[in-house]
């Protein structure tokens, strides 16, 4: 498994770390994002008080 | 239109900076206070003091135009001038530019003249060129106010204000601290910093008085 | 036009960004994967760029083009709805901010873990790029806090819209003067990636992650702007049921 | 009080008039199809609860706040005084009162006004030592410093004594009958007969 990943010798820490970093922080909002957007439709549906037709 | 207003409000601001918060001296007492804590937080070493006393006279000239903005547009909101002076003849931008002006007069301007003293304190060589960074303080300290007042408009009705300014003053202020670093330091390359000064502070009066003006009709609503 | 026309209006905009915004993520993903696996696997390591260290560049490069073109979205945003008033400009302008400032913050983050092997330090204040991208920090910091500190959102559009133009007006400015004080000083950059002298080894794969970036950073946006058009429908519904209609 | 009767009298000249105002606040619909015209030597009196929008919709009126619905077109300068006075708390009524006349061009005596509104004591006090009704006659007496067709007034009898609301009543009055017009929001009992109530 672990030679699947290639080997950037010393700087080896700090890409992977800042990848890390873009993937904690992308990851992160995109959920954060989603989550928002479907609580905001649900409530939106919940007050209209049918099935969440809302486009 | 008449500039009667326009001077009223100006005279109004002067009245009002000084006779709230003890005129010229609480400004002036901050600006010492800040630049004098440095040296007890980061050594007494002359040559050292000499390096970073224009620096820190900066960051102190900041802060205290922060401080002093707070209330230059929240009193209005409070008191109810505001709706009054957004009903003159004259163009909000005017009125704004000259309250701003007014409060660099009362709280700016003696910041700027009291440098060369927090200068010599901080190990700076007596002679003229004292006078050339009083200079230069005041001309950028203006240019602080200006953007600072659109800081002080925008968040005139948000209490707790001060914070906000703050925030939304910083990057605004950037220009204007560095080509006034840069002007006064004399540094390799730095020759145009005196006049990229000037045309900075230029441009922050010409277009902070309608963002101000924007903001001010805005915190009305 | 008809693109154009379909984004003023909040139904048409539901219905397009119902599929584009998918499609969106889809693409974007797809984009920043494959940019990802020749950044990392493919693309050859470059001795004059510090080794194996510009491989960092897939992400912060496009960090750093999102940083300013978001911030240049959301004050043409603002522009837009200080003179027509349409209130999807300001639901944009509003979406754009917190995912600038996102992406803003990682462009930040992968330049210190970028500058510590290179520079010896998380933290160069000599690189003009840095400090302008923490200046734009700021200034999303700032429209944010002022947005949330307005009291309705009528008062929010207006004061943003204020701010984010007075930003956009000083970013040159900004960006000017933070460029002559750090040409005072060493020239010490070493993030040379972007221009046209760079190798098109690394110039495609580079390419392909900033579409990717945003791509995705647009669907968020979408989704971003979807969320607020619900909420707001849902506030004036309340507001309809309080008033008894 | 004569109110250049050649430009701003007659049965068909509307001194304010104001169509379709509506005001959201978020979302809720605080008023909506407002409309009102202000005749020479009318009084108007807009009534509601508190936060029906009778502030709201005086600073309509005055251009302070804009209505997201409809229009106000002013044919004659008016007057403000809001809820909040304007004083300055290092102001004195004479000192408010003559920056006012200065910054209006108005060659009024301030010194007469003053007298006129029982300001004649606390005429050098600050504005933070006097009492709400002193600082509400100062504001008031801003009116009296130049002749303007329209008087928009809010509350205007908040905090004032009797000797002081039947000056204003008597003020008012005397507007009205040189042509002048007064918009007023009014909480509890009307002082002087309104020519037309609105209530929102």
């Amino acid at each position: 498994m672990m030679d699947l990943l290639p080997d950037f010798g010393k700087n080896a820490a700090y890409i992977w770390a800042c990848y890390g970093i873009g993937l904690v922080l992308i990851g992160g909002t995109v959920i954060g994002v989603l989550v928002k957007a479907r609580s905001a439709k649900q409530s939106l549906a919940r007050l209209k008080g049918d099935d969440g037709d809302v486009t | 239109m008449s500039p009667a207003p326009i001077l009223s409000a100006f005279r109004q601001a002067l009245s009002e900076a000084w006779a709230g918060g003890a005129g010229a001296l609480l400004p002036l007492g901050f600006f010492a206070g800040a630049a004098v804590l440095v040296p007890l937080g980061i050594g007494t070493e002359p040559g050292m003091l000499r390096t970073v006393g224009p620096g820190i006279l900066w960051v102190s000239l900041a802060l205290s135009s922060l401080v002093t903005l707070e209330r230059i547009f929240q009193a209005d909101v409070e008191d109810g001038a505001l709706d009054l002076w957004l009903q003159t003849s004259a163009p909000v931008s005017a009125i704004a530019a000259a309250k701003t002006f007014a409060h660099w007069l009362t709280a700016g301007l003696p910041l700027a003249l009291m440098s060369p003293v927090l200068a010599l304190m901080f190990q700076a060589e007596a002679g003229a060129n004292l006078l050339t960074s009083a200079m230069i303080y005041g001309l950028g300290g203006l240019a602080f106010f200006f953007w600072g007042g659109v800081g002080a408009a925008l968040s005139a009705t948000v209490r707790r204000g001060g914070l906000l300014i703050a925030l939304i003053a910083l990057p605004l202020y950037v220009p204007t601290a560095i080509f006034g670093s840069l002007a006064m330091s004399g540094a390799a390359g730095g020759d145009s910093a005196p006049l990229l000064l000037v045309a900075s502070t230029l441009f922050a009066l010409a277009l902070a008085p309608f963002a101000m003006a924007a903001a001010l009709r805005l915190a009305a609503d | 036009m008809g693109m154009l026309s379909a984004f003023a209006n909040p139904h048409r905009f539901l219905a397009l960004s119902r599929w584009l915004a998918p499609l969106f993520y889809l693409l974007g993903a797809a984009l920043i994967a494959w940019g990802l696996w020749q950044g990392l696997w493919i693309v050859p390591r470059d001795d004059y760029q510090g080794g194996d260290i510009m491989r960092v560049m897939f992400i912060h490069v496009p960090a750093a083009w999102l940083a300013m073109a978001s911030y240049s979205a959301m004050a043409g945003a603002s522009f837009v709805w200080f003179i027509w008033r349409h209130e999807l400009a300001d639901i944009a302008a509003k979406a754009i901010a917190p995912l600038g400032a996102t992406w803003t913050a990682l462009c930040l983050a992968t330049g210190a873990v970028w500058g510590k092997p290179t520079w010896g330090t998380w933290w160069q204040w000599d690189d003009a790029r840095m400090m302008s991208v923490l200046f734009l920090f700021f200034l999303f910091l700032g429209y944010m806090a002022l947005r949330a500190a307005m009291d309705s959102r009528q008062k929010a559009a207006r004061a943003g819209a204020i701010l984010a133009m007075v930003g956009a007006l000083n970013v040159p400015l900004i960006k000017f003067s933070v460029d002559l004080f750090t040409s005072l000083h060493q020239d010490s950059s070493v993030i040379t990636a972007e221009g046209p002298k760079m190798a098109s080894v690394y110039l495609w794969p580079l390419l392909m992650s900033g579409l990717g970036h945003s791509l995705l950073f647009g669907a968020l946006v979408m989704t971003l702007m979807r969320a607020e058009i619900w909420t707001r429908q849902a506030a004036r519904h309340r507001a309809r049921l309080l008033a008894g209609a | 009080m004569q109110l250049r009767p050649r430009d701003y009298s007659g049965d068909d000249v509307r001194l304010l008039t104001a169509s379709g105002l509506g005001i959201l606040r978020g979302e809720r619909v605080l008023f909506d199809a407002v409309s009102l015209e202000v005749a020479p030597g009318e009084a108007v009196v807009l009534r509601g609860a508190n936060g029906a929008g009778k502030t709201t919709l005086l600073r309509v009126l005055a251009g302070l706040t804009r209505a997201e619905t409809g229009e106000v077109s002013r044919t004659a300068p008016h007057h403000w005084v809001g809820h909040r006075e304007g004083l300055k708390p290092h102001e004195t009524p004479r000192a408010h009162l003559d920056l006012w006349a200065r910054a209006w061009g108005a060659g009024a005596d301030v010194d007469a006004i003053l007298n006129e509104m029982g300001l004649s004591r606390p005429a050098d006090v600050a504005a933070r030592y006097l009492s709400a009704g002193q600082r509400r006659r100062t504001a008031l007496a801003r009116v009296l410093l130049d002749k303007r067709p329209v008087w928009l007034l809010d509350e205007p009898f908040t905090a004032l004594d009797a000797e002081g609301r039947t000056r204003v009543l008597d003020m008012v009055a005397e507007h009205r009958q040189g042509g002048g017009a007064v918009v007023a929001a009014v909480h509890g009992e009307v002082g002087f007969i309104a020519s037309r109530e609105i209530t929102l």
